[in-house]
This record gives structure tokens, C-alpha cells and sequence, in this order.
């Protein structure tokens, strides 16, 4: 089931006047990410222009509209859920509430056929690429490992060894290159995942093999309780992308305009052949790490405040309304789908499913294993009320 | 071997101590017993663990004594190897067991092997904490027992603790050992309680211990399949097996003495283990205990293990976790 | 089970085939025959391997097929997972297997369990090439023997020929799997000669076969080892004593068919590794050799395996390789 | 046994002008490395003046005439081992013949106390750090996996996985500054090395905590047979520093005056508790990877004759005789001293030394195992050529 019909089409947005192209050029100039994040609306949902842009076009009303029903639904949904885990329906769940923008906005410049490569915070990402809630959970219900057709979305189950699926990402983006198929392969990876190995020759592999391959950092500088002041000392995470030569973009990660316009360039350029791009988009994770965690241990809640007044929604929200573009009808539309999502979400979760416990088996090799046949047949005789079994 | 003193059965007092506050208790009595333990990991500073094993510590120790390190197992522990090269004596947690393994190479190529390459010279008195194995609903990668893979390292000594006293005990023997320990936390039994007075000292760490005797079979267990280990004899008793229990608290070295003595004793035994039989620790306690007490041994040893499969989401452990039936099962199925 | 061809005896003539030769010829078939199939890794474009066995494949093939990855094993397995995942069939190389390590984290959360966690949707055919063991005098970190821990990870397929034929045949069966393999190449083999016309088909991939027949005893070897107990069963029959060498050619899986038939033919079985004996994987073969057939068994599975030491220099590894004496001392150690 | 006595003194011959100073605002000014290698003695031996030297001034003579005697020591006992290796003397070695000047030039900048972890190229700065050649060579003869006593020398062992050091000297580097000792910690590595995770992630802890590191890494254009530009995409290794936030330097590898100069400053900065530094030599690897590997499969012949034409040692000869300061008297007191080690290196490593069977397994653990001492039995009574013996 894909909740969204009206996809914003995957197509650029990005103003390509010579210097803020994305471009192999611009790669080997070596140029630092802006210390201030690009934006193209502020807080106050004003848009943005000049320098801080950096040189990015404000996405169209209708796209803008489109993102903006997608961050609602997805944030109705995130708020379902943990719901529904505080009263013991889910095992875990890592909420992205108030990560709408980032996820939302780097997943919208996606064309169906690309891949993406998310990690366990990235939810409503995969929601937004179709996948059905109810098999979206099985995974943090406790169901199975990964409950949906990855072939089928070309999404890659949600990664919890952290920054390893972003070699995923690039191996299959290469294989794609080798096939000359035209597309691209997002991965999502947190702040405090950039500090593992995997990300470093994740990244390099890209760069060096110019994969067609789009990593978005969302910085909501917390790794659980570790502040990212101690995961790196770099001024902003996309200065890594200097030491990979490859494009790094430090983007308002709050602001879903700037995370559409900027993956979609960047997904444009990988499409083009010119390469991998490294996008951070700075945000903040509102709620705790995962339902099972206590945030009060280690941050402030004047903190959590001051980021709640910089809502990625309510931004996007003000401008869409400022424009006219929001209107009471289109907001019933949103809310009425918003609402029916959460309910079907309800229903799924609230309906336990049957687990075959012989499935254990089933899906270890392709090839049969006469060992494990013999334990399968052990444990139907011990469901059974029989005895042994094998041997 | 003795049982263990009474202090150590479980009793659910309200005076009671978990395994978490038993290891908590431990890494806070070493590192005031010596300056030189320092403690690093990922959210074991103002956090306190995600098990809580190190909560107060940051408080009272401060950043300099126990720190959050960077997310990279493989940098925790790579430095903690400088570190002890350096004289100190680090305690490095590992979040999960299977967030290990990007640090696999620096066990094996270096925490492992640096005593013997530099001839003595350079010892590593290093602490790996590893929180393993599962029963705790979690989701992927959260329930892994990944012993098979440390015990099959020469160099590295490897122990679990099945109760809140060895926890104790045993972490401070670890700590205050010159050779490098990975020292594996059973998840499950981080809130089991028992009423105990702190300090400790229970057996030398290296050593297993009889939690119960028997005399028809010899039942070995570790970390978390004591408690079922137990709950077997118990089950057994009601229905006239005499299950003798053998705790073994240290996999590499395997106390051959301790269990030899219990196997020729019963002559049988079985080993429980949650990790996958095939290739799991139990073929070599199988393998070691038959090799030494062939002609004591009236049945094969018995491997009571998880299946050949990867470990199953939550709603899937309960038929993958040995159980006390299956392990009573699995002793019938041998001829008396 | 039979034995292999006659062709596949050694012979040491001048149309041999070494078993670098063979590996390189099934890559080159493979590549020829299928053009999913890709092969990367550190220096096997141009350069041809640090042992040859691509020599020549980057010179064929070009740069889109077989080419030169950055420096970094946990990249190499990382990327190949995601190319497997879009239907190629890359085949990795690790240059050694201690540097195998780092890419241990991909190796066990994601080859072994994709499959398992995508519920058969993402198979993985993926080969991860590992030259193994010792005996070529190659300084520390040359010469580990990680079998055991590929093994003792369900979802693994790990296979390893002890000569040309076999090299040849089973990297083909490795790379036509859909199934992820961990394809291990005895290092001290690869200049080993065996006369033979390719391409050559021998036993399935999975089976262990009977290299020699005997009566008195069943020694169990493996890769490197399989001269050894060739050689061993040599010097037995010059004793009077009748070895049956079964090579496993598969470790996971493991053959209990064709070795539990030679061992209740026996009565005795031995296991040969190089590799340390403790936690090695002669434990799980002595093991389920003695589940299946104890009451076949005359005498314990012995196991004559590498010291429970890290790998020695060159200088001492003489005396820590298992040798044709040592296999032949062990085995008059039993009670006949 | 120290074979220098006339080492060059430790402390920084940098200028500490404003601009140039190795500080943290330097880092968080997230300063670019100069394209341009760092030098301060052109090929044919001119001190060079401008921005060239990015700074650094040139050391005095009396300093550049101790780097050349080590340097010339240093070759003859390469050409030495190589000559031993290929006589089937040593099982093997990796020369680092053209690499005097990275070799030498950064470890002449540390002081006793301070540590080295070494690779196994980097034989000759043990050498010149003062170990034995016979305990030296231990390890590539295959007695033991190394054979001096890496306390006294404060040298690692020569690590043999790739990277892997690294974090031994973020964290050896860190327990001293813990301690309060004022020493630093030098580490080597490769080229290809940097892309391995365990770089990545020693360059972020150093970085995060400010550890007295300095990371040299001898850039000699090929992993093996791997050439740089498929190792990276970034212009420069050193680059990668301005992801870690910590100062990197592009330095001409074949002049030891700079390395000398640039790593000093390094080591300061890092006494100083400044943090690490992040060093590219640009060099070349003239020998063949080891003696069992064959260049000619991989790089054209003319490349290493270009690269002979830039030799380190030549350079500095160059300047120094221009200067007057390279005498006939010194340059022979040099010739016997490098001539009288190569002796010593040839005497030794045709010495066999005794190995004894049974320390198999006297170092593995401090703590006593039953078992081991009952294998170690069964190894003394196989010898003595008895059977049996355990058991
Ligand atoms: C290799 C590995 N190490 C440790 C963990 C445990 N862990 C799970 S989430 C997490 C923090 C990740 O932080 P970040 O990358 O910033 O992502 P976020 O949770 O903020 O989205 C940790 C340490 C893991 N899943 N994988
Ligand atoms: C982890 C690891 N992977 C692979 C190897 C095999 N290997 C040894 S040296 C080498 C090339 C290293 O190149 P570089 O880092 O540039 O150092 P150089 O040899 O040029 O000094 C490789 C691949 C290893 N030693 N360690
Ligand atoms: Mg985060
Ligand atoms: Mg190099």
C-alpha cells in the first residue's frame, strides 16, 4: 500500500547557475561546507534568499504541499506508534519525531525504482515509500527480523548494526552502475554513527568508485545519551566529505525544502554518473533514543524546548499558509488521512498475528540442510507433545 | 568442588542485590581501589549503561576515571589497548554482543596475541564487557552469544557470571588480572536478585563450580543457562533423576578437574548452551569431557544448544531457548 | 562414499595443475560463463593476487568485472553485500584470513542472516575467497586457520578443497550457489600439483568423500591437512595399521552421512587440524561424531589439532603443525 | 645498542609566527593542506623561501647533518637486509628505501620518552629510535613475532594489520596525557592504510580527546600494488584531516628538512596538549612491496627512474655540500659507521640463534593454564622422542 499518490516528482529543483552546481569540479575545488546550515525557509516560515541558500531554489508550492501532507501523516503515525509500544503492543520503537524533515524531505527526491537504506530511526521514511504499516512493524513488534518485500519497495531492511548498510548502499548502487541502470541508492546514518569504521569506507568506496549514491546524515546530535560534541571535532559533519572529495552539504535538517532541494540535486548528480554526495541535515531528536531509554539522565529539557519551537511541520506549516497554499479543505484531507493511517496502524498492531515457530527453518539457506531438518523435525515432535524427535 | 555459600541462592529479599548493581558495585569498588581503572564505552558516562551497570559512576569518578568514547568498538577497543600497554587497567564496555564484532580484529589480532608477541613484555590487563545472549524480547542483533568466537582465540580468557555474587567476584578478579578477560554479562540475569553483603569473594575465577549435587548425570551450564540448568534438576528430582549441576563460570580455561570429577561421578553429562549447537562451546566441553572420561561415560554427552539459526525475533525466542522440559527431554532420550 | 578419480591422485607431472591454476581457471570460467559474476578486492586486478590466482583475469576480463577495491576488508564484504543484493555474484578476496577480521561484523550480522531476515527474499550469492593455515613461513598474522569462527555462525556455508580437482569443482559449486560461501583456500596447497584435464566436476560441494579406505581407523582432516593424513595413513599401513582419511571438503555443512559410515565401519576417529585445539572446529566433528555413533566407538575421538597458542613465527612452526608422527603418537595413545 | 649518540634535538625549530602556529583555532579555522607539498630544499638541494614552506623554517645545520648521517645509516642497512632476504636470510622485508626522509625526519622529531608504533615498513626509525638490527630483524627472520623489549625502546611492535596501531597510540597517548606525563605518541602508516576503519576511527578519538598523537602517513603512491587514486579520491591524504577538525599537513616526503620541521611542530603542538596532527609525506616506495612481490606486473619502470631522480638522501647531500657542511672526514666517519652496522646486520642475521620449541608457550597468558602445561608436556616428550607424555 503506498499512502501517497501525489509523489512530488523526483526531478531537480536546483538552480544550475555555474558555481552551486553539484559537480565533479566542485568536488576537486575542495570547498567547505557553510558553517551555518543552508536553508530556504527560516523558523518563521519566511523564505530564505541570498548566500544562505546556497544557491538552492525553493521547491514549488505543490511540491512543498506534498512534502508537508507526507510529514504530517509520517509524524501522526510516529506518535501511533510510540503509543501503542508505551502500552506494551511493540517490543521497541526509535521514534523521529521532530526528524520529519529530514526524513521526509531527502526520501521525496527518490524515484521509485531507487533504493534506500535505512536504519532503525527511519520509520516514516520507509512509510513514505510505500511500505504497509503493519509489515513496516513487524520488526519492532517482534514479529520477524524485516516484515516487508524488500524487493519489492527497494528498501533495504532497517539497519541495526549502525553505518554498515551504508556499504550496502554503495555496493548496490555500483552494481547498478555496472548494469548501467539508471539509479540511485539512499542511506540514511546518525550523527554518532559517522564515527564507525564502516561509514568511513562506506563513504570512500563511494567516492573513489564514484557511485551513484546519496548518504544524508541526520545530525540530531545524540548517539543515546553521547552529545555528537563527543563523536567528532569537526566544525560540522560535512566537512567530512572534504577528505573523501566528494560534495558535502551542511543543510537546516528542519527545514524540508532545503533536505528536497539538496538530495534531489545530489540525486540528480549521482544519476548523471558524477558520483556520491554526503548531505547532513542538522536536526534534533525530540523524543527519547527508543521507548526504553531516559533522557532526563543526560539532557537538559530546556534543550528538547528550544527545538520543539523550531518544529519542521509548523515551519513549513506558517509558509503554506502565508502562500494561501493551505487551505481549511486540503488540511480536513490531511488530517482525515493522518487519522485513518493511525487507525489502521492500531488495528494492525492490536491484532496479534501467528508465528509458525517452524519458520525458524525456513529461510537459513536456500540449500537444505539435512541437520537442520532433523532439528525442525525435533522441534514439531516437541510442539507435538512428543518426545525427541530426531535421532 | 563446594556448592557455593548459602548467601548465594536467589531469595527475593527486599535486601537483595541484582547482577546490574553487583557489577555496578564491583566497577566502583576497583576503581577506588585503584586509580589506574578507567572505564569507557558508549553511554556508560552520565547515562550509566543502557543496563545501568555503570550508573552513579560518571557522577562520583568523574570524566576523567569513565567517559562516553565515540561510537566505534573497534576504536574502544584499539585504544583501551594503548591504554594498557600504557599501565592502566581498563574496563571497556561493549553495548550489545553483537556490536562486537566491528572490534573483532583488535581481540584477536592484538588483545589476544600482544603477551605472547612481545614475549611477557607487554601484558594487557583489559576488561571487554560483554552483554550477551537473550531472552530479553529484543530485536535483532540484541540477543547474540558470541563465546564460541572468544573461546576459540588463544590468549584471551573468558568468563561469565550466572549470579549477582560471582558478578561481584569475578569482576574484580577480572579487573585485577594482568591478562586481558572478556568477562560476558548474561542480559537476562541483570535483574535477578539475590540477597548478598558486598563485598564478596566467591571461587578463584578461573574455576566452575557444583551448584547442586546429583548423581545420575552431570548438567553443565553457564551465564544464563544456570537458571534453567536448575529449574531442570528441580523438575528432575520430582520425577527421581538426581541432576548434579555444574556452573562453569570460566570458558577459557575450562576447568577440566571440576568437571571431570562431577562426570565420573554420574557418567553422563550434558552441556546447555543458548548459542547454536553447531560449532557453539559445547562441542568443546563435548569434545574435552569425552576425550578425558571415555571410559567413565555410559552415553554420549548430550548437547542441549539453540538451533542452527540465526537467533529469532521476540516473538520466536521462546521455541529457540532451551528450556528446562527440552533439557529433560533430551536426558531421556539417552538409554538408561 | 567413493574416492576421488584417479586423476586427481598427485602425480607431479608436467601437464599438472597447480591449485592457484585451478582457482584461477574456475574464476576465468565462471567470469566466461556468467557475467554477473564480479571479482574485487585488494590486488587482484593487475598484480593477479599475492598468491596468482587472478592472474590474468583483469588482462581478460577488464576493469568492470575484476578490479582493485580500496584498502579496507569491511568495505570489501560490505560492498559485495550490496552488489549480491541487486543479483551479481561478486567474489571477494580476503588477502589473508586474519585480515579477514575486520570484515567480521558484515561477515556475521548481515551474510549469514540476510537471507534469514528477509524471509528468503535477499539471497546472497556472494564467495569470500580466504587463503587459510600455515606452513608457508609467513611472518605473524599469515597463517591463522579461522574456520571456527565462519562455522559456528549459522547461515554460513564453508567449504575447503584439499587439491586441484576439488579447488576447481568446488569454487564453480561456490560461485553457482545462492547461497553465501566462505570459500577457504589452504595457503601450503597452492602450489601443490595434480595432473588434470578442466573443467573437472567432482563430488557435490557439500560432501565429504573417502580419500583412502581403511579398516582400523577413521582420520578426519581437512584443507591443509589432508596431505597429513595421507601421509599418516602411508606410514600406519607400513605399521600394519589401516587408516581410512575421510576429507570433508564441506564444514558447514557437515557430512554426518559419509563419516558417520566410515566411523561405524572403524570404530575410531581422529580429527586433523591446524588450527588451535581448543574452540577449534574439531570439537563440533568429535562431537557429533561421538553423538551419532558412541556406542560404535571403541575409543574417544581424538583430536590432533595446532597448541592452544597463537600461530609461531617461522622458525617454531615445525613444531606446531600437526605431522604424520604426531597423528600416528596419538593414535597409539588409545587402547586397542 | 643506540647508534646515534648525536640525535637531533627534539624541540621545535618552527617559527611560531601568528598565521602559522599549529593551535586548535588553526584546526576549527578548518584550514585546506596546500595542495602543493610542503618543502623547505627543492630537488636539487636550494632552500626554498615563500609560501612553499607553508611557515616552517629550515633547520639548522648542525640538526640537517645528523638527519643525513641517519639517513645514510639508514639505507645501508635496507640494502643490507634486502641483499640478507634475497640470500633466503631473512623469511622477509619490506624496504623502505627512498622513504629515509618520512622515516627519519618524523621520528627524529620525537624525544626518548616518547613512543613510536611502527608498521612493518618502518624498520630504519626503530633503527634510528636505537633498537638492536639483530632484535630488530627477530621478527622478519622468524624467530619471534617481535623480538626487542618494546617498553625500554617505547616502540611497538612493527604492526603487521593494517591501521590497527593507530589506536594503540590514540590510547597509549591518552593514558600518558590521563597521567599527566608530557609525552607523545607517534604513529606510521600507509597510504592504502587510510582507508581502513580503524584510521578513520584512530583520527576521530585522537580528535575528539585531544590526544597527543601525531599521525605520519608515508605516502609512497601504492598499497601494495594498489596505486593511490584507487585508495582515494580526495587531492590529498591530508585533507582528511579537516573532517576530524584537527590540522593537516601536505608535506614533500623526500625532504627531511620539512618532515623534520612539520612533524616537530606536531610534536610540540601535542606536548603542549594542543591535540593531534594529521602528517601526509609524499614519497615513493622504489623497492618492490616485499621481496616476494614483482612491481613490474603493476607500474611502469620509468616511474621509479623519475622517482630515483628525487632522492631524499641526494637532496640534502645536495644542500649540505653547497653549504659546506657535508666534509670528506664526516662523510667518511658516516661511510664506516653505515658500513660497520652493515656488517654487524650481515654477522647477525647469518648467527642462527637457538629457538627453543617449548616458549610456544611460556608467554600467552601471565596466569598459569593446566592445559597448555599439559600440551607443552606433550611437546618436550614428543622431543625428547618419546610418545605421548600428557594424558
Ligand atoms: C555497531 C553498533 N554499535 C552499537 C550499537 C548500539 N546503538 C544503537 S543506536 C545507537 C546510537 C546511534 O546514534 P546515531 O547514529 O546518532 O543515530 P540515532 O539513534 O541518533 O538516530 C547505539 C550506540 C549498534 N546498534 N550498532
Ligand atoms: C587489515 C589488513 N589487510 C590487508 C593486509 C595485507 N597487506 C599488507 S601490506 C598491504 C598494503 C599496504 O599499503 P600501505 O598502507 O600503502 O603501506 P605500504 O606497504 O605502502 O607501506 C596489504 C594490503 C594487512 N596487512 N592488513
Ligand atoms: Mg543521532
Ligand atoms: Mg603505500
Amino acid at each position: 500500500m503506498c499512502i501517497f499518490s501525489d509523489a512530488p516528482s523526483a526531478r531537480s529543483t536546483v538552480s544550475h547557475d555555474g558555481h552551486m552546481t553539484l559537480n565533479v569540479e566542485r568536488a576537486d575545488s575542495r570547498t567547505l561546507p557553510s558553517l551555518k546550515p543552508l536553508r530556504l525557509l527560516d523558523n518563521a516560515g519566511h523564505a530564505v534568499s541570498g548566500a544562505e541558500t546556497g544557491g538552492f531554489a525553493l521547491p514549488d508550492l505543490e511540491t512543498l504541499l506534498g512534502l508537508y501532507r507526507r510529514m504530517v501523516i509520517a509524524r501522526r503515525f510516529d506518535v501511533q506508534v510510540t503509543a501503542l509500544t508505551r502500552q506494551g503492543r511493540l517490543a521497541t520503537f526509535p521514534s523521529a519525531l521532530g526528524q520529519e524533515a529530514c526524513e521526509i524531505g531527502a526520501v521525496s527526491a527518490l524515484r521509485r525504482e531507487d533504493w534506500l537504506f535505512p536504519t532503525y530511526r527511519d520509520t516514516i521514511a520507509l512509510l513514505t515509500r510505500g511500505v504497509d504499516p503493519a509489515e513496516l512493524l513487524a520488526q519492532f513488534r517482534g514479529d520477524w527480523h524485516s516484515g516487508f518485500d524488500q524487493k519489492a519497495h527497494r528498501c533495504a531492511s532497517q539497519s541495526t548494526p549502525l553505518a554498515t548498510q551504508a556499504l550496502h548502499a554503495v555496493g548496490l548502487a555500483h552494481a547498478a552502475r555496472l548494469r548501467r541502470d539508471p539509479i540511485v541508492a539512499l542511506t540514511f546514518l546518525g550523527d554518532g554513527s559517522t564515527s564507525e569504521g564502516d561509514a568511513h569506507e562506506a563513504f570512500n568506496f563511494a567516492a573513489v568508485w564514484q557511485t551513484p549514491t546519496v548518504f544524508v546524515v541526520q545530525n540530531n546530535q545524540f548517539a543515546i545519551s553521547v552529545p555528537l560534541s563527543k563523536q567528532t571535532r569537526a566544525r560540522t559533519i560535512a566537512d567530512k566529505a572534504v577528505g573523501y572529495g566528494m560534495p558535502g552539504y551542511h543543510v537546516d535538517g528542519n527545514d524540508v525544502a532545503a533536505m528536497y532541494a539538496v538530495t534531489s540535486a545530489a540525486v540528480d548528480r549521482a544519476r548523471a554518473g558524477d558520483g556520491p554526495t554526503l548531505i547532513e541535515g542538522l536536526t534534533y531528536r525530540i523524543e527519547a533514543h527508543t521507548n526504553s531509554d531516559d533522557p532526563t539522565r543526560y539532557r537538559d529539557k530546556r534543550d528538547v524546548e528550544h527545538w520543539k519551537r523550531r518544529d519542521p511541520i509548523e515551519r513549513l506549516e506558517r509558509y503554506l499558509v502565508s502562500e494561501g497554499a493551505l487551505t481549511e479543505d486540503v488540511r480536513a484531507e490531511i488530517t482525515a488521512a493522518a487519522e485513518e493511517l493511525a487507525a489502521t496502524t492500531r488495528d494492525a498492531m492490536n491484532t496479534e498475528v501467528e508465528h509458525d515457530p517452524l519458520e525458524l527453518f525456513r529461510h537459513v539457506y536456500g540449500t537444505p540442510r539435512a541437520a537442520l531438518a532433523e532439528q525442525r523435525d525435533a522441534l514439531a515432535a516437541e510442539l507435538a507433545g512428543r518426545p525427541g524427535g530426531a535421532e | 568442588m563446594s556448592a557455593l555459600p548459602a548467601s548465594v541462592v536467589e531469595d527475593g529479599t527486599t535486601t537483595a542485590v541484582t547482577m546490574a548493581g553487583a557489577l555496578n558495585a564491583a566497577l566502583r569498588d576497583a576503581m577506588e581501589a585503584d586509580a589506574d581503572v578507567v572505564v569507557f564505552g558508549e553511554d556508560v558516562g552520565p547515562l550509566g549503561g543502557v543496563f545501568r551497570v555503570t550508573d552513579g559512576l560518571h557522577d562520583r569518578f568523574g570524566e576523567k576515571r569513565i567517559w562516553d568514547s565515540p561510537l566505534a568498538e573497534a576504536g574502544i577497543v584499539g585504544t583501551a589497548v594503548g591504554m594498557a600497554m600504557y599501565g592502566l587497567r581498563p574496563v571497556v564496555e561493549m553495548q550489545f554482543d553483537a556490536f562486537s564484532y566491528p572490534a573483532f580484529e583488535q581481540v584477536v589480532s592484538h588483545v589476544a596475541k600482544m603477551r605472547n608477541r612481545t614475549r611477557g613484555v607487554v601484558s594487557l590487563p583489559l576488561v571487554i564487557r560483554i552483554p550477551y545472549a537473550g531472552d530479553i524480547g529484543g530485536v535483532e542483533h540484541h540477543s547474540d552469544s558470541s563465546e564460541a568466537y572468544w573461546t576459540a582465540t588463544p590468549g584471551l580468557t573468558v568468563v561469565t557470571p550466572s549470579n549477582p555474587a560471582d558478578a561481584y567476584s569475578m569482576l574484580r578478579a577480572a579487573i585485577a588480572s594482568d591478562d586481558p578477560v572478556v568477562f560476558m554479562e548474561p542480559k537476562s540475569r541483570y535483574w535477578s536478585k539475590q540477597s548478598l553483603s558486598l563485598p564478596v569473594e566467591t571461587a578463584p575465577m578461573d574455576r566452575a563450580v557444583v551448584l547442586r549435587e546429583g548423581t545420575d548425570v552431570t548438567l553443565i551450564a553457564y551465564g544464563p543457562t544456570v537458571r534453567t540448568a536448575l529449574a531442570a534438576a528441580d523438575a528432575g528430582a520430582a520425577e527421581g533423576l538426581s541432576i548434579e549441576v555444574v556452573d562453569l563460570r570460566s570458558l577459557s580455561p575450562f576447568d577440566d578437574e571440576t568437571v571431570g570429577a562431577s562426570v565420573r561421578k554420574t557418567g553422563r553429562a550434558a552441556i546447555i548452551h543458548e548459542a547454536a549447537q553447531f560449532g557453539g562451546y559445547g562441542a568443546e566441553v563435548a569434545a574435552r569431557v569425552t576425550e578425558r572420561n571415555f571410559f567413565h561415560l555410559a552415553a554420549p554427552v548430550l548437547r542441549i544448544a539453540g538451533f542452527d539459526v540465526p537467533y529469532p525475533s521476540p516473538k520466536l525466542e521462546e521455541y529457540f531457548l532451551p528450556t528446562p522440559e527440552r533439557v529433560l527431554n533430551a536426558l531421556a532420550s539417552w538409554e538408561w
